[in-house]
């Protein structure tokens, strides 16, 4: 099993959670997270003296799947989530030891169905 | 850019300037003003004394009306300290239910609960009379029960100046007593089950207990009746409206139980912190501006200078009330406690309500500080004796500080005012200052509240309960009202761009 | 520390209990001060007539006055409700326009906006006359069309008492229309060309339709002129002000075009849920507050003791329209829905600001419940028939709701009051109390208003909007306008401790 | 359940619509009242000029206290614009800090401020008299420094309602000037030692210079002493409320030295940002509220129609100030920066404070103007200058603007206002309507309140920090005051439900 | 070293975290996120208009301990949350390559001591 | 490549974010996050009831490393984060399977360029 975790614009979540529910995604864990990268962040003035603001609001998505439907999954999202302009995010795959469904107790793939 | 910006503010400031030359040909302080053709337009051919008096009635009616949309204003100062001190996920439920008894009371009022409550008031002087309020029916001579006229403010020629802005501003207090509930109650009471109790208080419990004190019932004619002082004065309703609150809210916390989590399973109590401090507290504020059109409004008279002393009166004991307050919970836990501290204030704002035009500054203050430190007992006793559940201390700051209000009054009355009062000529006085029978008479007045209030609201939620259920599921509880009963939550927290 | 804060308790109520033993020497309740004294110090040497009439304008000065600034505060309410009701992302803005609007509209206003609407307006007795304004600009004998004294305050000796009270006053009036916009062009519209605007409406468009209703123009003298009842009359402003404000807010929105995400492609549309509810019930309670001012406060007059049942319709109608609108949602989704229910009771208060004064308790209680109901109906057309995107309601509230109140004053004005009105005799009457003339006349002038105004303010976004572009640019609607437009977020996330 | 409610509706409209047929019988309008019964009641024997005198003394009395009661809400206007200014973890100390000043300052102006400051204010006509008033102690005749009397309300039969109305209204007044430290001094001020300071404003710096200006003092007296004008004026405390709030802040803040990160090592300034902006702009809307409390009300007289004009001047000056501010701001920064131009409208407030009575509607126009500009950069200077760390801009709108009031009253005051002001005869002019010894006066006393106030407040704060340290440890600092000085953070965040 | 993520109800991690430190553990890290799986969100209606809420608030806790004691939290865990209704949440587990306590430097296991 | 996870004060995520960008480090992800550890929390008293608080905020910093800059960076981060109190945090480091850049595709260390 492996975890995909992507750090993506916060306009995209909603066409990326679209593609991916279309693709059959069912499980997913999104959060707010603020991320630096290529992208400098930005400069404000308030009552005339300037503040670096230099993390921007980026949303994180994880979603473990069993490891056949990677590639797969990396490609729609990259795609969906891609403005061509700096700052569009990156995706990080992790090796997932065990899963286990709370619920039920499975464990494994079973409990990613 | 920059330069069209300064050459603008250039221009005009020359403009300005040369304007300042033109000659004035108006009259810039009213001097040259003709009052007399004003006269004629308003009283023309009227008797003086007939303009004059209504001058003065024209004056008292933008006194009470201008202090009755202050009281009305108290609305959203309840609403905002009663959702801060709730917890986020009711935020939209709590302010919700102090939004729409507002709309609620309204409608109870105006179909019975006016005409109950002062169908039988006749007439106020200083408002040009309410002459169609005359229906009161009594037990027995003397001893008013409930009263009959102004149903819809239009039965019995009720259609009327006086009676019209007596309903404003008597709408006003009654609700400021149907929203406190909604504090002790608040975080597991069904909505749907909170209207219906909406109307149950401005249609019944308020309007006849207040009928006794206020509409020319039994309790107002203790003096007259049985020689008890000018019988039992509240004069701006620390019973009639807060400890009839108060009281309405302990019954329906007991009828609902404690919030989940509240109590641990041995009975002590667990703190469940409010989600925003700086609302409570711009509410306490709000609150404190609105109880200046409250106690000093309740004279009904501008014309009646004694407002002046009532106002400070008021100011004064709700300083002391919250530093007494702030002093005891600062000695007691080491922090001057904002909650406790915002609940001093209003305990000592709702215990000077009664006395406010009896007294002299110093016992006013003192009022207000026990007040202050009365609040704080009465929480501790609510929550770890009676182990009643009241997430913002209504009970307390209104039932308990109420009461103190009333009996205050029994016995710091310093004999100033009041002259004719009840029907009993002489001024009042309490029991310092040489007149135990209307301490008495506060007792009474006090011990009816109790009575009357608690037992018929304990039986109404009981019965509501049987009947409908008042409490949410625990689902609903835990997952928070606002979604499952008001379809939408507070504060919309979607993914949106944060700041760093 | 424990011992001492006690001590100090218990030595000061020692000695406020002393003090008490004092003799008082003082006035208490103002029965020894000397009325004569002030007489002298006020009116020395005048009549008495003339005495009394000077007391008259005072109150009515006080009483316009205090009226007026708690219209004034009705801003923060429009604030309140508007930010509450958008995204966080775009709250500094949305705040931000309503917060500008207010000193743009003065400076309009003061500049020729006053000048245009009350030039003419001649005297005004209960305020002692305001003898300057006497410049009405007419197309033909009693057809005024535009005043044009009081520029600046300053032309034609309008450095005047009662000038500047009727300024405050009515200046107040305008900044609600003007800031109605504000609401349904919110969370896409550019500072730069909202601030332009910010000019034209107290400029240009509300001063002239003003002046056509309450400045001596054409519209108030259909009576005199036509024989139309008393010509149009609308007391407090449903169309002067909130229709106003509404069909400019419908051609603006209508010119700005729907938030990006608000419609699907098959033009069914989305719900962009607020950001914060409770401020916008805050703010709803403000607006109804404030609406005491208002429409009570439109007589201008203290000694018009109709303001007591100007302000019961008032309460009346806001609580009928909260209720109906409530009741409506809740049994067509499930939920008592808290926005609609806050849009329902400001429908309510705009629907009875025309009639106010001239119907009863049950007409101003029906008025709003229509209102209430109208309010979601027309909520749902904007949205789905003419697929523009309002995202307070501001169009239904005000717009619409506003042309249900002038029109309902054509139906239910119960002949009780407005005896000499538009300068004809006898009080003014609707369709259903006989006077079929009247409501023609109210009809004139709600299409006059729709007419007017609509096409006026259509044509200038559109302009505007050629000439410098309106709309901010979709990156910039996306990120939120805080940043882009105003430099700042209005709430810092800054990663800072936050609780467990 | 659908169908139900609309059966509800159905026939409770019905049901109304029956009621309209009711003959009316009351006074729907007041023309049948008998004023003469009222003018019985309440002056049964009196004679007409003596009536007349005490309804003016009521609608003075009114007027008084509803404008007083505005300025106390101004309050929570004050806690807002600061806590929203400053950052979330010390949200409820700086709103408490606001709050509590409230009720401290009550309790020192009630034990010896309101008798140092107005003990000798002798006779105000307007208000009926103040009898009581008389002690007053001269360095040398007509030379007064302090008053005496008026103690606990008590002293010397000051149990009076002229007494109580005027410490009532001046206490609002001086408790506006204490709040403002807590902004400058903000989120690093230890509790405890704001308490004391608390006292300390309330009962020493401001009563004594208050005594100087209001109360019969020196400065009021250099007219009659050194024919310096009419002596200095401040109509309604640009200095004596908000140059020596803004001096005290300065004072405080120096004392306290900056929030640590404020500047870098270097010297130069980081922002801080606000964490809500939408709570400061409501704040600012509460202020320019309550400003109609503040000017308007110094007259102390709704029967001096001047009134109007004072409304008027500081609605105006409010608008230039916001503009000039938000213009300013625009053309050097790019944004049109919210809380400047929130300082900017409450720096035309504050400026105009002083001459709102005496100076026409230009005037009053580009003296908003100027402060606007002169807020900024007064920013500026405090900050990048003099390194002192203001996190609201108190000392720059409060003080620096403070001071440009009472000069400007020097500058533009026309003449139409104020006869025998001060004890001489003929009205209050400016320098450019050719009094100098106006100015000069307006010049002795801003100097006057800068040494005095600076100096001494500077002594207080540093004599006690020596004592007992003023400002919170740096961890407490960087952990924010919430947790360990209130025991509480403002913003509960329970992990509990977010939505998607 | 192991990490252990659990995604759970908002409401169970005051019964989880009780449970965990009775077991003894002592370190964890807890934070907001939202989620979808089985469970499928809700439709909520705003002045007649649906929306569709598909994220649902969840609490994500994680857990970097010992190896050999993973199996008995995961059995601690599961058995504290669940409610047996759709939604009670996964666990993932990770394998994690080191630990270092900032505070003294230490790494390896010896840091989770 | 390697993932680099720390949970730090939040008063120290400033300098530890310039200490790291003035060794070149420009990409990272932010979030805020509870915790509790050796550090025991607190007790708070609210109308004059106990609260105890056992979650601490604190800042979690994500950096996704090439591997042979992995120690340098703990090193860096260790020294700038550490008060030597109690509640100084801890560091995960965890093996990264890949790495996308969702604006251009690229994988691997590259994308990580
Ligand atoms: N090395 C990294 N480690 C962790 N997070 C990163 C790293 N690089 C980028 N990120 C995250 O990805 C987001 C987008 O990165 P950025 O470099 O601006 O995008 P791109 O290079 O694809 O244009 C950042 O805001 C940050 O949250
Ligand atoms: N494949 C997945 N990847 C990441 N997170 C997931 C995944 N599946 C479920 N989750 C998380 O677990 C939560 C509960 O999942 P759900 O499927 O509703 O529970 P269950 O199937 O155990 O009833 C979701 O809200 C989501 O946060
Ligand atoms: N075993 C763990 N698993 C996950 N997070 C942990 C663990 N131990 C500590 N933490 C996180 O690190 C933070 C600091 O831990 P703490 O033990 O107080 O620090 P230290 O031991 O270095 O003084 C905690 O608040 C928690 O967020």
């Amino acid at each position: 099993m492996t975890k995909i975790e992507c750090i993506l614009r916060p306009e995209k979540l909603e066409p990326v959670k679209e593609a991916l529910s279309k693709f059959g995604v069912r499980g997913m864990t999104v959060s707010q997270v603020m991320g630096c990268g290529l992208q400098k962040g930005r400069t404000e003035i308030y009552r005339g003296t300037e503040i670096s603001i230099n993390l921007l609001p980026k949303i994180k998505l994880e979603i473990v799947t069993i490891d056949n439907r990677v590639d797969e999954l990396v490609k729609i999202i990259t795609e969906t989530a891609r403005t061509g302009a700096i700052g569009d995010g990156k995706i990080f795959v992790y090796a997932v030891q065990n899963v286990i469904r709370v619920r039920t107790g499975e464990t494994g793939d079973k409990a990613l169905e | 850019m920059r330069r069209k910006i300064w050459l603008t503010l250039g221009l005009s400031s020359i403009f300005m300037l040369l304007m300042a030359g033109i000659a004035y040909a108006g009259d810039p302080t009213g001097a040259n003003m003709s009052g007399k053709a004003t006269f004629d337009a308003l009283y023309s051919g009227k008797p003086l004394a007939e303009a004059i008096g209504r001058n003065a009635v024209a004056i008292n009616f933008v006194w009470t009306l201008i202090t009755g949309f202050l009281v009305m204003f108290m609305q959203a100062g309840f609403a905002l300290v009663e959702t801060g001190f709730c917890r986020k996920k009711n935020a939209a439920h709590v302010m919700m239910t102090n939004f729409v008894i507002y709309a609620l009371g309204i409608i109870g009022f105006f179909i019975c609960g006016f005409a109950f409550m002062f169908g039988g008031a006749s007439g106020i002087a200083s408002l040009g009379g309410t002459a169609p309020l005359t229906g009161i029916w009594e037990i027995a001579k003397g001893w008013g029960i409930i009263g009959y006229k102004g149903f819809f403010l239009n039965s019995g020629g009720t259609y009327d100046v006086g009676v019209y802005i007596l309903f404003l501003f008597q709408m006003v207090f009654m609700d400021t007593a149907a929203t406190i509930p909604t504090g002790a109650m608040a975080e597991r009471w069904k909505f749907s089950a909170f209207c219906i109790y909406g109307l149950f208080i401005s249609m019944v419990t308020y309007p006849i207990f207040g009928n006794w004190v206020w509409g020319g019932g039994w309790l107002s004619k203790l003096g007259v009746n049985l020689g008890l002082g000018h019988g039992y004065i509240d004069f701006a309703g620390s019973s009639v409206v807060h400890a009839v609150g108060g009281l309405t809210a302990l019954a329906g916390a007991i009828v609902l139980g404690p919030r989940i989590g509240k109590f641990n399973k041995d009975g002590t109590p667990n703190a469940i912190p409010p989600h925003d401090i700086p609302m409570a507290i711009l509410g306490t504020f709000i609150l404190a501006f609105g109880w200046f059109g409250f106690n000093p409004g309740s004279t009904l008279a501008g014309t009646d200078l004694r407002i002046s002393v009532v106002a400070v009166n008021t100011m004064l004991a709700s300083a002391t009330g919250a530093l007494a307050a702030m002093l005891l919970m600062w000695a007691k836990f080491g922090h001057p406690d904002p909650s406790m501290t915002a609940n001093g204030m209003l305990a000592g704002l709702v215990a000077i309500t009664a006395p406010c035009a009896f007294v002299n500054a110093w016992a006013a203050a003192l009022i207000g500080a026990v007040a202050g430190l009365l609040v704080v007992g009465s929480v501790f006793f609510v929550e770890r004796v009676l182990k009643v559940d009241d997430p913002v201390g209504a009970v307390s700051v209104h039932g308990t500080c109420g009461l103190w209000g009333v009996l205050s009054l029994g016995l710091f009355a310093d004999g100033t005012y009041g002259d004719g009062w009840g029907g009993i000529s002489g001024t009042v006085r309490g029991l310092f200052y040489g007149d135990p029978g209307q301490f008495l008479a506060q007792l009474i007045g006090a011990a009816t509240c109790i009575v009357f209030i608690f037992t018929l609201s304990y039986i109404f939620f009981r019965v509501q309960d049987k009947l409908m259920g008042i409490r949410v599921s625990p689902e609903v509880e835990l997952a928070g009202l606002d979604i499952p009963e008001m379809g939408i939550a507070a504060y919309a927290e979607e993914p949106e761009p944060i700041r760093s």
